[in-house]
């Protein structure tokens, strides 16, 4: 039977066209390969599963294997956030147009381009920065990135980062980072907040997060800048644009970079595969020559009133000037960054705003009823935005109890420290039946008194 | 579709979504964090925004709408529409990635298969699924070969990587950006990556090779196994760019040539979408001394259930958030399944016939050439260069003129070392009236460029917008790379 | 897109799909029942069937794509894609109907609840949602009706049905199948149906009235309910044609006039998906006295669990294969809960804003006209009477040539009892913008005809196809309803 | 706040429109409508859910009370389907373009022409007939219309009816044809097929079904043709077109009408919403003449070599003369004609024999297996496609005791009778499955001997 996927694997077309090109076997085509480096055997592969039908049972079956968080009631975060998806975010990134097309030219992708273009234009209205790029792999990306960015623009190689930075998300800045810039990590204040900052001629950039590891809104952004201006560095920021309806964006106090993560813009959790990371920055020439990717920018045509899209300063990358241009570019996540722009033309400047309001006040919501279910709420002080940190005698053993009521309670930090994550999904009574169930779990051991702050690692 | 920029069409007060209303005490925001002024995002109905996406996605050219076998290197082929619907369904779309094992068990063997499919497939060791891209999975290859001559003390001493020009332009740019000094091989007058050169080339300070085989003209380097022993003998480490392995599945392995690491693209090869420009997903594979150094965590199996190991303290660490991109090795996984092995290795014959029939086709036309003969496997970089002479009209031209007939093609990396290039891969995908269509649609052109040069030069006549001018794209003075950025430079 | 037909596609040999062996032994069917020749169906690969339908689809205007106020009567309105996702989730798709009632609760409360909604919208006493269609919702009308006048020993006699010509066809034409002899009123000098042309017709032999209201030109008849009362005082029954319910919800309800009977379109009113016609998806609601003679079953709830009940000896029995079209019933559900009373009220005002609006701009165009003054409700049927006199062009062509536009109008259905006509019906879902491009087209184009008639008469210039000669289609030597009686009939 | 779904509920456009046409308020316009007939109080109706995420939620609590059969092993027909539905036909049916599209011309709207042309085009080779309709609401109504077609035709009004056809359906024809059509049940046979058959020339038709309600394949199909047209009248046969790829088309045995619903090509079952009725004849103008539906036909353009299309016949349709057309026709399910059309591209001549085979083969395991289990099976001498009746002691019984083992076990057609549907979904391991179940289900009460024909019943 010729294959579904391969049309000219039907016999009698194989053999026209063998014949049209005078070769005898498709095997006389691959000459060039040597003998001594042919597999001379069938690959060692499953059985296929030819049939649509069988191939569907197969994979129901593994799949059927997973727990989903419309099964159980989920407060996991910690970088990958369960808010709602809108329907038209689906429609538009399903769509076999987008989702097939690749690297055409502004002429026949022009609809790629534009949307491309409104994303990051829009992004550039809720961070109030005038250049955007075209999404990078994700935020761990973008943040190594854009103090890369930070350590070519400045000349320097030291960074003071902010120590309320995922595990993870260190692990691959020292990756990406340590063989030519020193990173220094900021100590976690008391309050969950950025500590002690001291910098000075031979820094780069600070780099904050905010909403921190520990959902702590960073209140000190202008100050950060004023100090890394003054030392003549630059404040780089990462935040989750989500948060912007409500927070101020960075460039309001000063920062010079701002990045993060988009997936909670419109993706799915999808097990880690809804990422996609931005970098943004004024208008300035020398800050938009260290952007490493694509930017797309708006170009007349001969037509006067029509807009054609184009690719900004490409002479930065590496498409251009292979390892001359800036790190590398390619293939990333763009239909994350056309589905955020959906996203957010679907939510306007309203929409963004009472989601904010929202999780901003179910988050304090849940951070009151699990105190006083008996957990120890860190860093009650501050002000959270979606997650959160509780001390408990037991991580593990509370996660456990959780689970035999359908909840993930949370991200294990440590032993004793779990990460709580609430969004506009988790309706007051989502949050009203953990704390019965955090309550119950925590009457075995009872509430503990007095912790030191956590480090930020994770579960996996 | 004459559509507006969505904030054209923005009128204040209109919604396209509702948001849920807190239901419990809202919270005050000190001034320090609470933000002045809204941000000027479009107002909109639900309904107009998503008329305004489906038309911009109706001014695209994708696999399924197109002959697309015009994007050389890139293996355009068919993404079957039934793996998307694996990875929509809410036991792939709504897991978070840090569940217990113990909820997901059916995702992670789900990666253990298709790690070890891909071991198979190259020969490899072990291989890492981690990567969300092949510039990642090169860039994490690196810092595994960065890791592996750390470990042997010989971490300052090895600082060059050695690559060839016809090799995506990420390989450079990744070993640059991981601190290594870049040495690239020319083609020699044969179009193979100059062996001599790497002789010259290679040394104590060499800690690496990467390089593509076939290289991104087509063409399959047979001394391979020679490179990589050349290297070897060096000390340095052999990593192979398996963008290109369309034409080769169950033909020849990396392993076979003595790589130590590698490389897949899962959504060329394996057939997972595009996605505009991603989400890809790339695959690192690497052989057993090299796999300590594998980034973390891995997906192991106890011969009951699946776990993930963390707890390897010679690994380079994460590479990006997470496990991987798993929608993309879902769909990668379920794609090998509906082949299986003979099926693999009917898409490489096909993949090579298919271009070998294109190709017999295009050298039919006036005008077109192939440097270097006609030893290719699954794609060509061909060369408009007499149609150029004698008619002045350039490769990209020409490239916008086929697109008024519905086709794309992609022309190189730069530089053009082939000149008024264009690189065509027809994958297993397409059917012999497919090439025969788009064969056509290139002589037409060719054709008119010698018949009216200045009829290609003016196109596009037949998409949406007319001859972009560029000027202002390298112009920091008037570039607009955000409506924003275009509104205070030339609205206001 | 220049798609052939797909047996003109077709190549020996390929497939797009394979089927799982029967893995058991085969079955020997014997020659009086085994097929002999194979059919000639396409043979194609996968992607290139998908190609091909992802072509055809782009060549057609939707509510996604269009502005697509043109197809007055029609209730063009966006129809959410959250409840798609509904209903392409297996907890509907891959429900069969005759499961077991407890593995259905979920499906059951919808229907319950969607026919309480139903009948407080309307005010009647009960509503089945069984029909598959508006039309098939009618002719379940006229079979309750007949059952109902059957029951009173009335049913040979009751042999009249009297409809008025700007309702639906279907309501002569159900009335007809079902037996009755259709009387059709004609409109008065006002536009409303002939009062007195009603007191002429009425009397023992009247089974009933069956009416629409506000008409398909947008015009609300005031003295519906005397018309309802003199059809009663006969002794027949009174059922209102609610197509045209868009700008009535929460204004005026079917029982408040005294009807008996009424029916609406789930996909007209209550937004789910015209489908290109279909499937849709219709509800009959009846007063107590008729509820009775309801088809069934019908969906119960005892205070714990749904139901269904088949035991109703006076019911006229099954309309459709099962309980009805689900998938619609679910997505007219969702879409009242996302509006509740509030928003079902501002929809039917907003509807009738939009429709005036448009009025107003398209009565400002020269040789528009709207026949018997501006009372509108959502829609109006317009004549380009005036244009046609002066240019010479019908209304047809000056629609083919708006469609070169990217909009759609309908005319009427036969006869055109307003000359040159055309109905628009701008639902609520459209923007006061696309009301100003819609009209500032249709001027563009009565411009055009006044200039250059034969340009519009040439239409389509920006389509798919150029003019069709239609001659063929009536012609039983010619016409081609089938590849296969075009093959035999102009290819051999 | 505006509604999403209303833009121009927007109070300042509003006041705008009003403006423009000189409107005080929207009361206003609605003058027309008397007072006492106006609604003075808001409907009664819940509240509104109108954010996306609430109203997905209440959709989800709501709808995950069903139990579907990707989670039940159901063995349940009778009219509604569980084929392999391919997933391009969802992705083609899913297309806003198509789903969203009505009633255009032939210009704008050509897409939708010419996919609907395919449809009847390759259900005509299915068929071997040349005349095919746009789809009817289903196969209840097309064999309605088909056997008003027949009567309309003779000029007669007596139809001989296979008694072997589902109760509901009776009850539809009963409905739609009693008042002017009398209906004359032919006895089912012992072996299960149509029984003894005795017409005259006061029958306009004699209509069959194949497989029939028991899944019994009817042989004397030719026998029957001959029949009816030595009377004058005119074989009706009813056939699900997914058998066609093994069985013969009605046309190969006389048959001058068929007619049947297309379910089974490629739609789900979706509780009973993915019906859409066929009707097919020959080309001659007398029999064309007697279509209610719409015919999409093609026609030549002004650019030789360009397909056209348009309506055949129009003048016969209650859109061209009210009344006096033929029935009527309106909106009906032309969504599921184009979904079956790329069904049908997609299996090709040979994927339909495959299909046809591998249900033949294992209806026929099915069939065996629970006869070893202790089941009695009715017919087991004739051909049976995809359907098979067993009978034992105890219907409900039996169908309880499937349910504890997850399964939907077939329909009940009485007391002692159930229906089971194979088809290529299910895999032997299933039927082995059921089997084991009916075995451990019927040790209760043994095997029973003897039966007669039980009525064709269903549980609805």
């Amino acid at each position: 039977m010729t294959h579904p996927y391969i049309p000219n694997a039907e016999p009698g077309v194989r053999a026209e066209m063998l014949a049209a090109i005078g070769a005898a076997s498709v095997e006389e085509l691959y000459a060039a390969i040597p003998a001594d480096l042919r597999l001379d055997r069938p690959l060692d592969l499953p059985e296929p599963l030819v049939s649509e039908h069988e191939l569907v049972a197969h994979m129901r079956g593994l799949l059927g294997r997973n727990t989903d968080t419309t099964e159980a009631l989920s407060f996991l975060g910690h970088g990958c956030y369960p808010h709602h998806v809108p329907a038209v975010c689906d429609e538009i990134n399903g769509r076999g147009e987008f989702l097939t097309a690749y690297a055409g030219e502004p002429y026949e992708d022009h609809g790629r381009f534009q949307a491309l273009f409104e994303y990051v234009s829009m992004m550039a209205e809720l961070l109030e920065m005038d250049v955007v790029n075209v999404p990078t792999y994700d935020g761990y990306q973008a943040a190594g990135t854009a103090i890369r960015m930070a350590v070519r623009y400045t000349g320097r190689s030291k960074v003071l980062i902010s120590g309320a930075v995922a595990a993870d998300k260190m692990s691959k800045l020292h990756d990406f980072l340590d063989h030519d810039v020193e990173l220094v990590v900021a100590p976690v204040g008391p309050g969950g907040e950025i500590g002690d900052v001291r910098i000075d001629e031979t820094f780069a950039a600070i780099y904050l997060e905010t909403p921190n590891v520990y959902g702590v809104v960073e209140t000190r952004g202008r100050e950060l800048a004023e100090l890394a201006h003054a030392a003549g560095a630059l404040l780089v920021v990462s935040t989750d644009p989500i948060s912007l309806g409500v927070l101020a964006p960075p460039a309001a106090y000063g920062a010079d970079i701002a990045c993060g993560d988009i997936q909670s813009l419109g993706m799915h959790q999808a097990h880690g595969g809804g990422h996609a990371g931005y970098i943004a920055t004024r208008d300035e020439e020398r800050l938009v020559a260290e952007f490493p990717s694509r930017l797309f920018g708006l170009a007349p045509t001969e037509v006067p009133g029509e807009y054609g899209f184009g690719d900004v300063f490409y002479d930065r990358t590496s498409f251009a000037h292979r390892e001359e241009g800036k790190e590398w570019v390619g293939t990333a996540a763009a239909l994350w960054g056309i589905t955020a722009g959906v996203y957010l033309a679907l939510m306007g400047p309203e929409g963004m705003r009472e989601l904010g309001e929202t999780i901003l006040a179910r988050t304090r919501y849940a951070m009151e009823r699990l105190a006083a279910a008996g957990a120890r709420v860190l860093h009650p002080d501050a002000v959270h935005f979606r997650e959160f940190a509780i001390e408990v005698p037991s991580a593990d053993g509370l996660l456990a109890a959780l689970r035999e009521h359908g909840i993930f309670g949370g991200v294990r930090l440590d032993d004793r420290t779990l990460l709580v994550c609430v969004t506009e999904r988790h309706s007051r009574d989502d949050i009203d039946r953990l704390a019965a169930a955090v309550r119950e779990g925590l009457s075995v051991s009872g509430t503990i008194e007095g912790a030191g702050t956590p480090a930020a690692g994770e579960t996996a | 579709w004459d559509e507006p920029i969505i904030f054209e069409q923005s009128r204040p007060g209109r919604r396209g979504i509702a948001v849920p209303a807190p239901g419990v005490p809202a919270v005050e925001l000190p001034d320090t964090v609470r933000r002045a002024e809204p941000p000027r995002l479009p107002e909109m109905s639900q309904l107009h925004v998503l008329r305004h996406y489906v038309r911009l996605s109706q001014e695209n050219l994708g696999v399924d709408q197109a002959i697309a076998v015009g994007q050389g290197t890139c293996t355009m082929k068919y993404s079957p529409k039934v793996n998307d619907r694996f990875v929509t369904d809410p036991k792939v779309a709504e897991l978070h990635p840090l569940q217990p094992d113990d909820t997901v068990q059916g995702v992670l063997e789900i990666y253990w298969r298709l790690e070890r499919m891909l071991a198979e497939i190259s020969g490899m060791h072990r291989v890492s699924l981690q990567p969300a891209s092949g510039s990642a999975a090169i860039y994490a290859n690196i810092a595994m070969i960065r890791a592996y001559h750390a470990s042997r003390g010989e971490g300052e001493r090895r600082d060059q990587v050695i690559t060839t020009m016809f090799s995506h332009p990420s390989n450079a740019a990744c070993a640059k950006t991981a601190g290594y000094e870049v040495i690239t091989l020319m083609p020699d007058e044969n179009g193979y990556p100059d062996i001599e050169a790497l002789r010259a080339a290679v040394g104590p300070r060499t800690a690496a090779l990467m390089i593509t085989n076939p290289e991104d003209t087509g063409i399959f380097n047979p001394r391979i196994a020679e490179f990589v022993a050349l290297v070897h003998e060096a000390g340095g480490l052999a990593c192979y760019d398996q963008a290109n392995a369309n034409g080769l599945l169950g033909v020849t392995r990396a392993a076979d040539a003595g790589f130590d690491l590698c490389h897949f693209n899962l959504h060329k090869t394996f057939s997972t979408p595009h996605a505009c420009g991603g989400p890809a997903a790339g695959a690192s594979g690497v052989s057993e001394a090299l796999a300590p150094f594998l980034p973390g965590p891995t997906v192991e199996f106890d011969g009951s259930r699946y776990h993930l190991d963390a707890d390897r303290p010679l690994s380079v660490g994460k590479m990006r958030p997470f496990l991987g991109v798993t929608p993309n090795v879902v769909r990668a996984y379920a794609w090998i399944m509906a082949l299986g092995a003979a099926g693999l290795r009917e898409v490489a014959e096909t993949a090579v016939l298919n271009n070998n029939y294109l190709m017999h086709k295009v050298l039919q036309i006036k005008g077109a050439s192939a440097p270097w003969g006609r030893n290719r496997l699954e794609q060509v970089r061909y060369s408009w260069q007499e149609l150029s002479e004698e008619t002045g009209v350039h490769s990209e031209e020409i490239g916008v003129r086929a697109a008024d007939f519905g086709v794309h093609y992609w022309t190189s990396h730069h530089p053009y070392v082939v000149p008024e290039p264009f690189t065509l891969e027809p994958t297993e995908s397409y059917s012999k009236e497919d090439l025969d269509e788009y064969a056509a649609i290139l002589e037409h052109v060719a054709d008119e460029a010698r018949r009216d040069p200045g009829l290609v030069k003016g196109a596009p006549y037949n998409q949406t917008i007319h001859r972009i001018d560029p000027s202002s794209l390298d112009d920091p003075g008037r570039w607009s790379p955000t409506w924003r950025a275009y509104t205070r430079k030339h609205l206001s």
